[in-house]
């Protein structure tokens, strides 16, 4: 390609081959997007895991998956171009655009009303003690 | 270790990274399953169950068993969660603990199964064996024969629908004697009418819907509905008194009618509205 | 050359998601009151809805796309049937009702007055 | 009453979507991943996050406990009935080839395997509501201490 359009465009200088470069910023666009996304999730995973009380775990998890999933789902889009797979990714996206933060809101409701209460104030880790008479592993409700 | 048991017999054809992918679903649904057998608390075991499924179907996808995959989605993670919630409804909400002298016959079973597989899989065929039995008899059949002669992409579809008619139409007669059972024995509008029992020690009764609820003429059914006789035998609705509920329905309707008129306005407008 | 570039970005970033996943695991099975857990199975549904997407385009086929599309509406209906069960203790009655002026919340406060009686 | 306001509307919303998907599923079944029993789950879904968000009672004045005693008969009928049809044309039972013929498509076979799967959607659409109908109409008393 880029042998035949030296000898066909002397006009032009520099040969660009603008296909390959195409091809290449779409892939690092999507790229850059898939990334960030997944960042964005295990952020989320990882807050889901270390946050110290329900309201920051949720907090964490429902931010974050909404923008990660989309990041992702946006850079995959980008590569399947012009095709039914791109509809039903925008599917995807537009499903989960809607469930994921009702649901997020449906769960703080429903521990907000049953009386969960958020850890106000700055957090204090527990006292060794108190972590040793507390039995985690069941539900606390 | 694991990539022998995948190369047993033959070329390995599996891509490494689906065999990574494969390694950590397989390990997450162990961490799972092992979960799901210590944990007590009833409604931790629904949710790890619908996290088990949603990784099973996963996995599926991975293995290109794509049809399992959907079943497993749509069963799994939906509907499964929903009519396990409604069953735990009239249980408890903790397991009981099982001694460990009832769980040592279990675990023997448990530990022989597992030992006959693990003696069993160096004479599996690879992964994806072309030259398999499963690949090579009636399946390559079914699937060299059904480009011409149904002309449709899913071979499974044909299959299922064409080639094995008589096995559907008996699972959906299978399906169907489930739902004849489940209508039998609990009813659908709540044949078996305004009950309640005693279950180890627990005041059970059942709310059916509007129209065939009349708590004006049963109001005195729970004072001459006798005790349960056994502790462990869920309330079962009588069967003489479906017909007779059956038959006086359509004579019921008006006073059905009335007493929902009675009811305060905020439930009677919410069901109204939701329903337009 | 873009592609094969493209499908190790894909093999990391459902890679990625796994490792997502199984932190959420943890949470999952340690959290320690209910409501942990439900955010943790959803959010874990979200992570193999991205999961299934990015694996069916690695190997190119749309198959993955329609099972992710069919979670991310299951997962909703799984949630919310949850979430029900925890806030109403029951899963089919109203949700249109305060807490007390319930169906169930009358019958119960009536039985409790008949048998304190 | 205007609790979960959010719930409603976002579930209004993604009902009718839910069918229109398990009607996808089952009329591209031939092409792609599913088929009659998958969409039978997914529209029975659809009818238990109804039952969900408005209550049982709205629930059974929108899918009536009749049409759930029916659908399941006419799904098995609806099967049994393609095979029943071929015999009479002169095939043999579910020889859908009979059904409509055309001489370089087999389109009597599509026909034949819409309408089984067809049957197949109705039948276990219906059960699995059924199933939810009657687990769900039955609510015990929970006094606060057992919760």
């Amino acid at each position: 390609m880029a042998a035949d359009n030296t000898h066909s465009a002397p006009a032009n200088p520099v040969d660009i081959p603008w296909d390959a470069v195409l091809e290449w910023g779409l892939a690092l666009a999507s790229t850059g997007l898939i990334v960030s996304g997944a960042i964005f999730v295990l952020a989320g995973a990882l807050g889901v895991l270390r946050m110290p009380d329900f309201f920051t775990r949720m907090h964490a998890a429902g931010m974050t998956d909404t923008l990660g999933a989309e990041f992702i789902l946006l850079g995959l889009m980008l590569q399947a171009g012009f095709s039914q797979m791109t509809l039903k990714l925008l599917l995807v996206a537009f499903f989960l655009f809607l469930t994921s933060p009702t649901a997020t809101h449906a769960i703080a409701n429903a521990a907000l009303k049953s009386g969960l209460k958020p850890q106000l104030g700055p957090y204090k880790a527990p006292e060794l003690s108190e972590i040793e008479g507390k039995t985690p592993s069941e539900g606390a409700h | 270790m694991l990539s022998f048991i995948y190369a047993a017999g033959g070329p390995a054809t599996i891509s490494p990274p689906t065999l990574i992918i494969d390694i950590a679903l397989m390990a997450m649904l162990v961490v799972v399953a092992f979960a799901i057998v210590r944990m007590r608390s009833l409604f931790a075991i629904v949710m790890l169950q619908g996290v088990y499924s949603l990784m099973c179907a996963a996995w599926f996808v991975t293995l290109d068993a794509v049809d399992v995959a959907f079943t497993e989605a749509a069963v799994g993670a939906g509907i499964s969660t929903v009519l396990m919630l409604s069953a735990m409804l009239l249980t408890d909400r903790q397991s009981a603990p099982v001694g460990a002298k009832k769980s040592l016959g279990p675990l023997l079973v448990c530990v022989l199964a597992g030992a006959a597989m693990f003696y069993a899989i160096p004479d599996m065929p690879a992964y994806g064996d072309a030259n398999s039995p499963a690949n090579t008899g009636p399946g390559m059949e079914y699937m060299t024969a059904a480009v011409t002669d149904v002309e449709i992409p899913n071979i499974v579809t044909a299959v299922l629908a064409s080639y094995r008619g008589y096995d559907t139409m008996a699972e959906t007669v299978v399906i169907f004697m489930a739902g004849l059972g489940v209508l039998l024995l609990l009813g659908l509008n709540g044949n078996a009418g305004f009950w309640q029992a005693k279950v180890q020690g627990q005041n059970i009764f059942s709310l059916t819907a509007p129209r065939t609820r009349i708590l004006t003429s049963t109001e005195d059914k729970p004072e001459t509905e006798p005790p349960a006789p056994d502790e462990a035998a869920p309330p079962k609705p009588k069967p003489k008194r479906k017909p007779a509920a059956a038959k006086k329905r359509a004579a019921k309707k008006p006073a059905a009618k009335k007493t929902a008129a009675k009811k305060p306005a905020a439930k009677k407008t919410g069901g109204k509205g939701s329903a337009s | 050359m873009a592609d094969e570039f493209l499908l190790k970005v894909y093999v990391a970033a459902a890679v990625l998601m796994m490792v997502g996943m199984a932190l959420l695991l943890v949470r999952l099975i340690a959290g320690p009151a209910l409501y942990d857990r439900a955010l943790a199975v959803n959010s874990f549904g979200t992570k193999v809805v991205l999961f299934l997407c990015l694996f069916s385009l690695m190997n190119g086929r749309q198959d993955g796309v329609d099972i992710a599309i069919l979670y991310a509406l299951m997962n909703f209906i799984a949630t919310v049937a949850i979430l029900k069960f925890f806030r109403y203790r029951g899963l089919t009655g109203p949700m249109t009702s305060l807490p007390g002026s319930s169906k169930f919340d009358r019958l119960r406060e009536a039985r409790r007055q008949k048998e304190a009686s | 009453m205007n609790s979960h306001l959010i719930l409603r509307t976002v579930s209004k919303f993604l009902i009718p979507l839910i069918v229109v998907y398990g009607l996808y599923v089952h009329f591209h079944g031939d092409f792609g991943p599913g088929g009659g029993f998958q969409a039978g789950v997914i529209v029975a879904a659809a009818v238990v996050l109804y039952a969900l968000i408005f209550g049982i009672d709205a629930c059974k004045v929108a899918v009536p406990p009749s049409w759930i005693r029916i659908g399941m008969t006419v799904g098995v009928m609806l099967f049994a009935g393609t095979g029943v049809v071929t015999w009479l044309l002169g095939g043999a039972f579910f020889d859908y080839d009979v059904l409509k013929y055309d001489p370089d498509h087999p389109a009597g076979q599509h026909l034949g395997i819409i309408c089984v799967e067809l049957g197949v959607l109705f039948t276990v659409a219906t059960v699995m509501v059924a199933i939810f109908y009657a687990f769900g109409s039955r609510t015990p008393d929970i006094s606060d201490e057992d919760w």
